[in-house]
């Protein structure tokens, strides 16, 4: 017992977190991730990573069942906790650290679970290796959004391999094309992937992929309904997560200019770590928890402009965003997107610093309605490119956080 | 380990290739049958060259078995992809159907 | 001794192995079970002395097993869901002929008075392969080279889409090339 | 075998020494993401408070899973680098002195690529998938550049036989006169521990990637695999470029373990300085640029190998 218990003491100095935005309390997901570095847990990136899932504001309906689900995947020993402004945060921490260490309580929710993972929803339609195992994505089937534990409904039934039963000699000479896709083929319920023309001219299977709510790096409240071919991103679909619940509980205070510049940081810090370099990420996420905390701004400018230098210094980084998805201003004003995001990634990136200096610095041409990112847009802008350049052009697009309007997003 | 021992894992191994090889319908299935048989024939190679000719010569038969091998694999793949980009086929006997 | 144990497991592991490919119900597993098959065998190599063919056996056709197990979960929509899958044709005929085969190979095996060893093994095996192969054996390996070159070219034209008139445009002067996805030279 | 009881003495120090050097990564890696998210618990004990929390966790299981598969990826980098290190020397001693044991070494890097992958496409997962698809990409770029680049040394030392490449290297160690072959070495070592500028495969913007549906000891045995890779992919790396023990005062055992702990915490920190390389353009680069390079380095040497005799 004493070397469980002090396993478990060990374990728990370096939990982690996955960390679930709704859609305007970018603030407190800010100080849930500064006080998450500073007693050295760590963020996780998927839900199998993770032990304290820590939701910041409170979820409407779509978005609550999305965190469902995403509990539901989490292995346990793991423990949840809502946070509702950022002033919480080291207290709910501080509880979900308890919670971790209450071998009890652990032990009770492991048995209250079922040994097998849970089936997925029988109305995906066609997709390949997307059980409800994705996580991050399908939430909107209105089907679903009105049952979270779906484990009940489903939890018995066998779906070893009955759909397919009579398939065992089946004769495919027959069948014309062995697409699957005619065929009643459903291993444990998912049916199999259809396939569609792709670009190089191979008929390849099409997956479907929901990009958000609830992604590390990614803008919250965002869905994006992909199809993909391999992970060739072919047709895209936009839209916002409960849409019309986005008139209420935002953290205050986004106006000045400090909170502007954090922003831009924290979008920064997003993109870098898309990118794949965790010392830049972690510097402009260090800058703009500094901006929030307090505001020494004669150092915050000169870290500022260092990250700037690194940024533009750093070759490999030059060569992996260069050229992705450049828009030029005809692109721009047909796609009604704000003047910032002219260039291509690397370009936007730059911006987004310079935007963030210039914040700092009071030079901000201030517009009195920042222009907007249309949400059709996102979707057009990342068709055709693969999954990885895909999230790395919409970190780019340094986008607002979603405020009370469907249609658009603040740019 | 004597040369017969060596030689019965090799005729197993070719057999049970060429059921693969006879039976399968995937043109992918059939080449792995094949893939076995010359599985079984660098056995049995190996087997004649170290118990009966152990000179340096007899290896490089070997190598070849083996470059066989790859050959007849990327030939394969390049014409199964070949097959499923014009005609949405993977099984022998749909190629064979569509042929003419 | 370890000589003959570890002999004898590994043709078991190469034999069965081998017949679970066309056992098992999932693609990949046979493909991956192949991969034992010859990982097995590539050590049986090793035994007899010959370590440079045994390891290049394993390093080749894990190589290829790994290739081929990412093909067909491209093209065939394999997931891993164990999808029954027993697509065979003419079983019985396929069965009876590896039998036979089987039978008329081990009498073979075992009834052929096979001669005596004649010579002895080189000191330096893969020392004495290289310098065959570079020496009285070198056509060998010259035309192999040119045959795995010609396999590059032919497997790649039948294989691509698209070619260089495609990219480049009919008088090939088009520059970036025009591709669907660029590549990272900037070519 | 007559001291079959020694040499399973020697394996289990050999695992022993491996499965030290990995856990050291592990702390300059904890070490050195502490630092640069600033404030905060030092990290030194990262790894080892890693290991309690994955002991700890629930392995789950994934709808539709091919497990065993999946199982079998998720523990092979772990036998990878275990396998690597049996032909390495260390000083004196090697664990399994085979002739050929560069094309062991190459034998034992092609397993990356049916194990990441069934780590990635085993979990039934679209963002572990894409993982996999990721790592094969970068897989077509590195392999080549890595295999030609081993070439090298061999050539150099006309044998592929470890400890004797590592002999050759009295007057002049081979990273010396063959940088470029070295440089594609080191490429290829980071692809196979899906480490730094390599880690797309498990990007976070796919949600961990091949990793992410890992969970408890799967993914302790993966990550601890990682680690493993990295630190025999540096062992190797001694007697092949760096000229293995040889080294002023020390024994030659000793020497060999600091230069594969420097060359280590090299691997380790680069991964903190560079961003991802994208599979998309790094396959161009690995193809145009790295792999004809590397032949280059191959001709060189093997004309100046020539002249030499």
């Amino acid at each position: 017992m004493g070397l469980t218990h002090s396993l478990a003491r060990y374990a728990v100095r370096h939990t982690h977190v996955m960390v679930v935005e709704v859609p305007g309390h970018w603030l407190t997901r800010a100080a849930v991730e500064r006080h998450i570095l500073d007693r050295g847990w760590r963020l996780a990136p998927s839900p199998g990573d993770a032990d304290v899932l820590a939701v910041c504001g409170t979820p409407r309906a779509q978005l609550a069942a999305v965190v469902t689900r995403l509990w539901d995947q989490m292995p346990g020993p793991r423990a949840r906790v809502g946070i509702a402004a950022p002033h919480l945060v080291e207290a709910a921490l501080s509880g979900a650290e308890d919670e971790l260490l209450d071998v009890a309580r652990q032990q009770a929710d492991s048995r209250s679970r079922p040994d097998a993972p849970q089936s997925p929803d029988h109305d995906m339609g066609a997709a390949m290796n997307h059980g409800a195992e994705d996580g991050m994505s399908h939430s909107d089937h209105d089907a679903h959004a009105g049952h979270g534990g779906m484990t009940d409904e489903h939890g018995g039934m066998d779906h070893g391999g009955m759909q397919h039963a009579g398939h065992g000699g089946m004769d495919h000479a027959g069948h014309g094309g062995m697409n699957h896709g005619g065929m009643d083929m459903a291993p444990a319920g998912i049916p199999l992937a259809r396939s569609g023309e792709d670009r190089d001219g191979l008929e390849m299977d099409v997956l479907h992929l929901r990009l958000g709510p609830a992604l590390p790096y990614w803008p919250a409240g965002l869905v994006l309904r992909c199809s993909l071919q391999g992970d060739v991103i072919v047709d895209a679909e936009a839209s916002l997560i409960d849409p019309a619940e986005h008139r209420s509980g935002y953290d205050a205070g986004q106006a000045d200019a400090l909170h502007q510049a954090a922003r831009r940081c924290d979008n920064a810090a997003y993109l870098l770590a898309l990118a794949g370099w965790e010392d830049g990420a972690s510097r402009a996420r260090r800058i703009r928890d500094s901006l929030l905390l307090d505001a020494d701004l004669a150092g915050m400018t000169e870290d500022l402009d260092r990250l700037r230098r690194a940024v533009k210094r750093s070759w490999v980084l030059r060569w992996s965003l260069r050229r992705l998805r450049p828009l030029t201003d005809d692109d721009l004003t047909r796609q009604g997107l704000p003047s910032h995001l002219r260039g291509d990634t690397r370009d936007r990136l730059l911006s987004m610093l310079a935007r963030a200096a210039a914040d700092l610095a009071g030079s901000a041409v201030r517009v009195d309605r920042p222009r907007l990112v249309p949400l059709g847009s996102i979707a057009d802008l990342v068709c055709g490119l693969d999954l990885g350049a895909a999230r790395l052009v919409v970190a780019s697009l340094d986008l607002e956080p979603f405020t009370a309007t469907t249609e658009v997003v603040h740019a | 380990m004597t040369l017969q021992t060596v030689l019965l894992v090799a005729a197993a191994l070719f057999s049970v290739g060429l059921y693969g090889a006879l039976s399968q319908q995937v043109v992918v299935m059939v080449m792995m049958g094949l893939e076995l048989m010359l599985n079984g024939l660098i056995v049995a190679a190996a087997g004649f060259w170290w118990f009966l000719a152990p000179d340096p010569s007899g290896q490089v038969l070997l190598l070849v078995i083996i470059a066989a091998m790859t050959v007849e694999m990327a030939m394969g793949f390049a014409v199964a992809t070949h097959l499923h980009r014009v005609r949405r086929v993977d099984m022998t006997d749909m190629a064979a159907d569509l042929n003419g | 001794m370890i000589t003959h144990i570890s002999f004898w497991v590994f043709a078991v592991v190469a034999v069965l192995s081998g017949a679970a490919v066309f056992w098992v119900n999932s693609m990949a597993r046979a493909s991956y079970a192949l991969a034992l098959s010859f990982i097995a065998v590539g050590l049986q190599v090793l035994l007899l002395h010959q370590n440079y063919i045994g390891v290049v056996t394993i390093l080749m056709m894990v190589m290829e097993m790994a290739v081929m197990a990412v093909y067909m979960v491209m093209f065939m929509g394999m997931n891993p869901a164990l999808m029954p899958m027993n697509m065979v044709h003419d079983k019985r005929h396929a069965l009876a002929a590896a039998v036979g085969a089987f039978l008329l190979l081990a009498a073979g095996a075992v009834l052929i008075p096979w001669p005596a060893r004649r010579g002895t093994p080189p000191a330096g095996v893969t020392v004495a392969l290289g310098e065959e192969l570079m020496g009285p054996k070198m056509l060998v390996m010259a035309v192999v080279g040119a045959v795995i070159a010609a396999t590059i070219v032919a497997g790649v034209v039948l294989a691509a889409h698209r070619t260089r008139y495609d990219r480049l445009g009919d008088d090939l002067r088009r520059r970036p090339a025009n591709d669907p996805q660029p590549g990272g030279v900037g070519r | 075998m007559p001291d079959s009881a020694v040499s399973a003495g020697s394996a289990l120090a050999a695992a022993g020494i491996l499965g030290l050097l990995a856990v050291l990564a592990a702390v300059l890696d904890g070490f050195l993401t502490a630092r640069a998210a600033g404030g905060g618990p030092s990290g030194l004990s990262r790894p080892v408070g890693e290991v309690a929390r994955l002991m700890r966790q629930r392995r789950r299981t994934t709808v539709a899973a091919d497990t065993l598969l999946w199982r079998i990826g998720s523990a092979g980098l772990l036998v990878m680098a275990l396998m690597i290190v049996t032909v390495v020397p260390l000083g004196e001693w090697t664990l399994f002195d085979l002739d050929v044991g560069v094309i062991w070494f190459n034998a034992m890097d092609v397993l990356a690529w049916a194990f990441v992958w069934l780590t990635g496409w085993g979990a039934n997962s679209t963002h572990s998938l894409v993982g996999g698809y990721r790592f094969l990409a970068h897989g077509l770029a590195y392999e080549l550049p890595l295999m030609f680049g081993l070439v090298a040394p061999a050539v150099a030392a006309s044998s592929l036989n470890v400890g004797t490449v590592a002999d050759a290297q009295q007057d002049l160690w081979f990273v010396v006169w063959m940088p470029v072959a070295f440089l594609a070495y080191g490429t290829g070592i980071l692809a196979i521990a899906v480490w730094g500028p390599f880690t797309p495969a498990l990007g976070t913007d796919i949600a961990g990637g091949v990793t992410a549906e890992l969970s408890g000891v799967d993914r302790l045995v993966f990550q601890g695999g990682r680690y493993a890779l990295l630190a025999a992919g540096a062992a190797f790396a001694v007697p092949m470029f760096l000229g293995g023990g040889a080294g002023p005062l020390l024994p030659g055992w000793a020497w060999a373990l600091v230069k594969t702990g420097a060359l280590l915490a090299v691997f380790v920190w680069l991964r903190r300085r560079l961003p991802a390389v994208r599979p998309d353009l790094f396959m161009e680069v690995g193809w145009v640029v790295l792999l004809p390079a590397v032949l280059v380095q191959d001709l060189l040497v093997a004309v100046v190998a020539v002249w030499r005799t």
